[in-house]
């Protein structure tokens, strides 16, 4: 954790698809701003390209999908293409919120998501305290490989 | 759609029947089950239903006789689904209002992949879609779901764009539709004025009050709920009148008020009281004097626990705080809230623990309670103060008022998507379960009024030992979800 | 047992030492097991137990810090089981206080039969008795239990004959104790004499006393749900205060009152409220200044409705009532009550959600309530009048005055199984939903007093179009327990 | 229903073994004399052989068993016999309330209990009224094949 400087790192945010569920979002952008991150967000209702449009514009280490309302096993198919197309090969990619519609065994969950290409899947009762100690994590992981 | 673009100045007035008569053809244009919407046979069809499948008689008569109907929320994605969801809420969770709720798409006017959705969930024999698609399925079909049920029925469509599903719900026999432009707008939306917000809502009630006209009364009701989270009552009731205006100006007079729970016992019975007699004071005030508002209460509407035991207790406590408010209905969730859409037996078990919850306090009343008094009138201060300023703003007018309050952020709507939004204010717990704000943003409040709320959250911080800062509200949010081993643990463990 | 035979003649004075310690070897004498009890080996083991798992302690430090504890009922009929039991009571329902009851035959000290339940049982792979068979466990086996969990432990055991049973679970190092003399014998036994309860609670109250004496400061507690069926709460209290009164002249110091709710939120929180005044009000007047007497509130004890979403409402309201009306603890129930005994799981998820319930309800507080004010005033009229003639009867004496008002049925207990009650009185609902009294039976209230019961009695008759006659008492048994298309149907259905 | 007496039937009732629940046994026992059947009440907490010898004493036609507490299934075992043995072949045998310890399919219970030797088996939801309906249509039946 002493090893990585959080503010060099920018964190994209924001809630994909046509989702407005915006509170855990925002909660998670305020606190990982707290935290000591660059953070850009782009709120609800974002559109998979905008994600990518922001992350290159602004040079981003990260993307911070929220996805609650059920339908983000579709909006989010095909995302890390989308990163890779736009040259963004090695960004960080994360999504949270309540991914999938009804209850569900999460272990199958987050293996879907992974399976799409994100770093990593987070059920939503998550702190943002875990999410901050997931990215030193893998920020410093980074580092010492890169 | 010229009639209503953004350049035509918003107002609160009528839309003129010619105008109407237009925007209409166009509408009903946009996709071809508009075609089968034929407002006379209609109100024919709504003229032939019993009473007691008409919700404008039904909340009336529920709230003469005192009572506190049961409603949830549900829709799947194709008709046969969605019957069987509807007759399940009728029967075996005695829903007294049976919703249909429409999926994301519908409410994005999005007909052509909705369509999509419809032949996957065929297809996979489950529901791909959150919610029925009824546009897509038109008013012949979606008719059947008000043949398969002995009660009124409700259209639930978050959105701010109603136009074309309120046509064919209407058309289809619903008599009750949920929905308002500026407390849809202000959650649902990021890029959507409020002014078309608005604008699109009028159309709604402009067709609800063409009904009335022809002797149809329908249901219109106003989604107090906003974002859903730890929404002061000042702020819910203060749009509710504004979207009443709205209503009234367009000739509706069975309108209901939502309230989402603040889950304190005494503030919800409060918010309920003051609601219904804030509306009526400004509605008399701007002229309106035969509208009927009743009160509906809406289980906790932001994020819930993990733990279904836990969940159960938000379930029938919400029962508990709409009987003993005095709302005339009640919109239910279930113990699955936290994960996901709940399944047709979990959404009418819910249905079936909030109405026993109900019967349980049906005679309990707090109106002589200091305590209470005190709340209304601290809430009848809060209140009056943003509804006049919005008003004032608007040179009179509700419409341009809204617009231009929640600009300055005069109006202010916490944790709001919407750009056109400031969403500053920020709401948090006091030490005694009030719901209080600790940062008005732009709101102006009196300053004893602003005195309280700063007063009651410090102490909160002192009990707890904590800081007084934007964190109060953060915790505020998480708080109701939290596990029982955090809310409430064994106070003397072991270390 | 010549020392306690129905020849002794009864009162309320403490049971001299020398005389006790004679009681002592022959009751301990009647069972193997009683071989085991070593007093001095068990009062090490309570004082070396942490505060928080003892009960004494813990309640009065609930009472302190305004806490509402939960504790459910639990026993199965092996030492396996039950330790499965209570560490899921303790671990999964959270439970501040774990119990454990005791199987019928263990109750009616018919110990050969529960040894052919608990092999039965073994066999079976499942529960053959009603709850755990201390006594032939004995104090070895059983202190398995309180070393399995992290809280205090009570013996819940539903019998007029608690001498050996008690003696086992104190020895075991259960800090609480659930039973009294008039209570139980009046609940729980046809043919024993109420003079006969009462000596034998005296034992066991004499017993927590010598705890006391030799530094363990045991809880005692009063069943105040007598037989749990529509008791008006004058009726409770009364014999609350009378229990206490006996308990008292043993010196017990420690004593909690138990209140059973009558489901409505005003007239429970009167009960708690009246209860603990007069039980101090009476004990101060008999000269018992430092008696500590917390009261508990009950989950509804009549019948409970088929429908596991309706007795979610019952259970989850259990725990509001209790959180408003100020209770130290809160005794819970489950979803399957109608059905039998509940499983671990269920048991804990209606400790869940009761906890929940009463964290939401934890800030109400009715006090202030006019409405609260005039039931305290009405409860206090009825109460004091009950123990004033019982005492008087008494000559002043406490256990003579039960007895004789008992025969003479000044003091009446509804539905009550026993010969030596008249069960006479019959309560039913008014309009309001509270417990009144449709007939005194030989009970004398003041003129007013009465006047009101049949009063409202009578606004219900009318209200519901029925007779004046012993029907509203039948169906106020019924009715928490009816289908609630029954209770709350669907107010206009089509004919 | 019209071609029995009810009031030349004699029926016992009485809670069985250690059970002290009387409640619903005594709302039923008034609901049968109101009914217009000779009702004898035992009360609660009465061992079996209380209910042959008062159903002998009394010439009974039917004995009513209340069991709540759980424990009915060894209390009830060898009720018919009990009854064969005292010479009280035909008589009618009911049992009510709830008969097994927790939440138990029902279909079973009642065969279980039937097993025994009861003519009927109740569910604790049983109301008076279906009490009486199946008695008229048991004593008219055996008035007939009598
Ligand atoms: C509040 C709420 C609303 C509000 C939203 C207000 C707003 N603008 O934000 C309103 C009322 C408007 C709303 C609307 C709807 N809602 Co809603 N809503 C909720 C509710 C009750 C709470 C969500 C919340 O705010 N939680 C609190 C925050 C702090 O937690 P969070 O969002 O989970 O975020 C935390 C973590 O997940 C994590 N996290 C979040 N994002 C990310 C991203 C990354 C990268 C990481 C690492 C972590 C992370 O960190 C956050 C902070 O701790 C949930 C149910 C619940 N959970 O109790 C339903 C829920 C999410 N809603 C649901 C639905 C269906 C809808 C609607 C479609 C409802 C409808 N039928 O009308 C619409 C959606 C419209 C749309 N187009 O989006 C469903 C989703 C179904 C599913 N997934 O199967 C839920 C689960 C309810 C249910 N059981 O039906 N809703
Ligand atoms: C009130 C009550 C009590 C009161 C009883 C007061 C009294 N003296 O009568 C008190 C608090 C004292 C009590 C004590 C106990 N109880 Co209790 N009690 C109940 C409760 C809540 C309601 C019973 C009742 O009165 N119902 C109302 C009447 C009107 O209905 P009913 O009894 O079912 O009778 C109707 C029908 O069944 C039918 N019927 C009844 N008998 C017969 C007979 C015939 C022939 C026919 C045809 C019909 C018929 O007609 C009646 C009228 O409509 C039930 C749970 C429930 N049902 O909600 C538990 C319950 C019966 N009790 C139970 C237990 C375990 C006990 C105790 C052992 C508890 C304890 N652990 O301390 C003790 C028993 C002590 C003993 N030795 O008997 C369990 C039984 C478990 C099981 N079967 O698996 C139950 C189911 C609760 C539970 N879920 O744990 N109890």
């Amino acid at each position: 954790m002493s090893s990585i400087n959080r503010e060099s790192i920018t964190l994209v945010t924001g809630v994909i698809g046509a989702d407005t569920h915006i509170v855990g979002n925002r909660i998670l952008s305020m606190g990982l701003e707290e935290a000591g991150f660059k953070v850009v967000t782009l709120g609800a209702l974002t559109p998979a390209a905008e994600f990518v449009k922001a992350a290159i514009e602004t040079a981003a280490d990260g993307i911070m999908v929220s996805s609650l309302y059920g339908q983000g096993e579709l909006d989010c198919r095909g995302f890390r293409d989308l990163c890779i197309e736009a040259g963004l090969d090695g960004i960080l990619l994360y999504i949270g919120g309540s991914l999938v519609v009804g209850k569900q065994e999460w272990s199958e969950v987050e293996g879907r998501f992974l399976g799409m290409g994100f770093d990593r899947a987070f059920a939503n009762a998550t702190r943002v305290e875990d999410v901050v100690e997931a990215l030193d994590k893998d920020f410093a992981a980074r580092k010492k490989s890169g | 759609m010229n009639l209503n673009s953004d350049d035509t100045p918003i107002s609160a007035a009528a839309i003129p029947a010619d105008d109407f008569a237009l925007m209409r053809t166009e509408n009903l244009a946009r996709w071809p089950t508009g075609a089968d919407v034929d407002l006379d046979e209609a109100v024919e069809f709504h003229k032939s239903l019993p009473q007691e499948k008409q919700l404008g008689w039904v909340m009336r008569r529920a709230a003469e006789e005192g009572r506190c109907l049961t409603q949830p929320r549900g829709g799947f994605g194709t008709l046969e689904l969605q019957l069987e969801l509807m007759r399940a809420l009728d029967q075996d969770g005695m829903a007294d209002i049976v919703p249909t709720t429409t999926d994301s798409y519908t409410r994005n006017e999005q007909w052509e992949q909705a369509a999509t959705g419809i032949e996957e969930s065929k297809r996979q024999g489950r529901s791909m879609l959150n919610g029925f698609p009824m546009v897509n399925y038109g008013p012949k079909e979606a008719r059947k779901l008000i043949e398969a049920i002995n009660k009124p029925a409700i259209v639930l469509s978050g959105t701010a764009m109603p136009r074309l599903t309120c046509e064919v719900g209407f058309a289809a026999g619903f008599s009750g539709y949920l929905g308002s432009g500026i407390a849809y707008t202000t959650s649902y939306t990021k890029d959507t004025s409020i002014a078309e917000g608005i604008r699109n809502y009028q159309y709604l009630d402009r067709l609800a009050a063409l009904y009335q006209e022809k002797g149809v009364e329908l249901h219109r009701r106003q989604p107090g709920f906003l974002t859903g989270t730890n929404v002061p009552p000042c702020i819910a009731i203060a749009v509710g009148v504004l979207d009443a205006l709205l209503a009234a100006g367009q000739g509706v007079k069975n309108y209901g008020l939502e309230l989402a729970q603040t889950l304190h016992l005494i503030q919800d019975a409060a918010a309920i009281k003051v609601c219904g007699e804030l509306a009526q004071e400004y509605l008399l005030a701007a002229g309106f004097e035969d509208m009927f508002t009743p009160v509906t209460s809406l289980h906790w509407m932001g994020a819930w626990p993990q733990d279904d035991a836990q969940s159960a207790a938000l379930v029938s406590y919400g029962g508990t705080l709409a009987a003993v408010g005095g709302a005339v209905s009640v919109t239910t969730k279930s113990t699955h809230e936290a994960y996901g859409i709940p399944t047709p037996a979990a959404n009418a078990e819910g249905l079936r623990t909030t109405r026993m919850a109900v019967y349980l306090a049906r005679h309990i009343r707090l109106d002589d309670l200091p305590e209470f008094k005190a709340e209304v009138d601290l809430l009848r201060r809060e209140t009056r103060p943003i509804i006049d300023k919005a008003l004032e703003m608007g040179d009179g007018d509700a419409a341009l008022g809204a617009v231009r309050a929640l600009e300055a952020g005069a109006l202010d709507i916490p944790w709001s998507p919407s750009r056109f939004v400031k969403s500053r204010v920020m709401p948090a717990r006091d030490a005694d379960g009030y719901l209080r704000i600790y940062d008005p943003g732009d709101m102006v409040f009196a300053s004893d009024v602003a005195e309280i709320h700063t007063e009651r959250l410090k102490k909160r911080a002192e009990v707890e030992g904590v800081a007084f800062d934007r964190n109060l509200a953060v915790k505020s949010v998480y708080e109701i979800s939290e596990p029982l081993d955090k809310l409430l643990p064994f106070p003397w463990a072991a270390e």
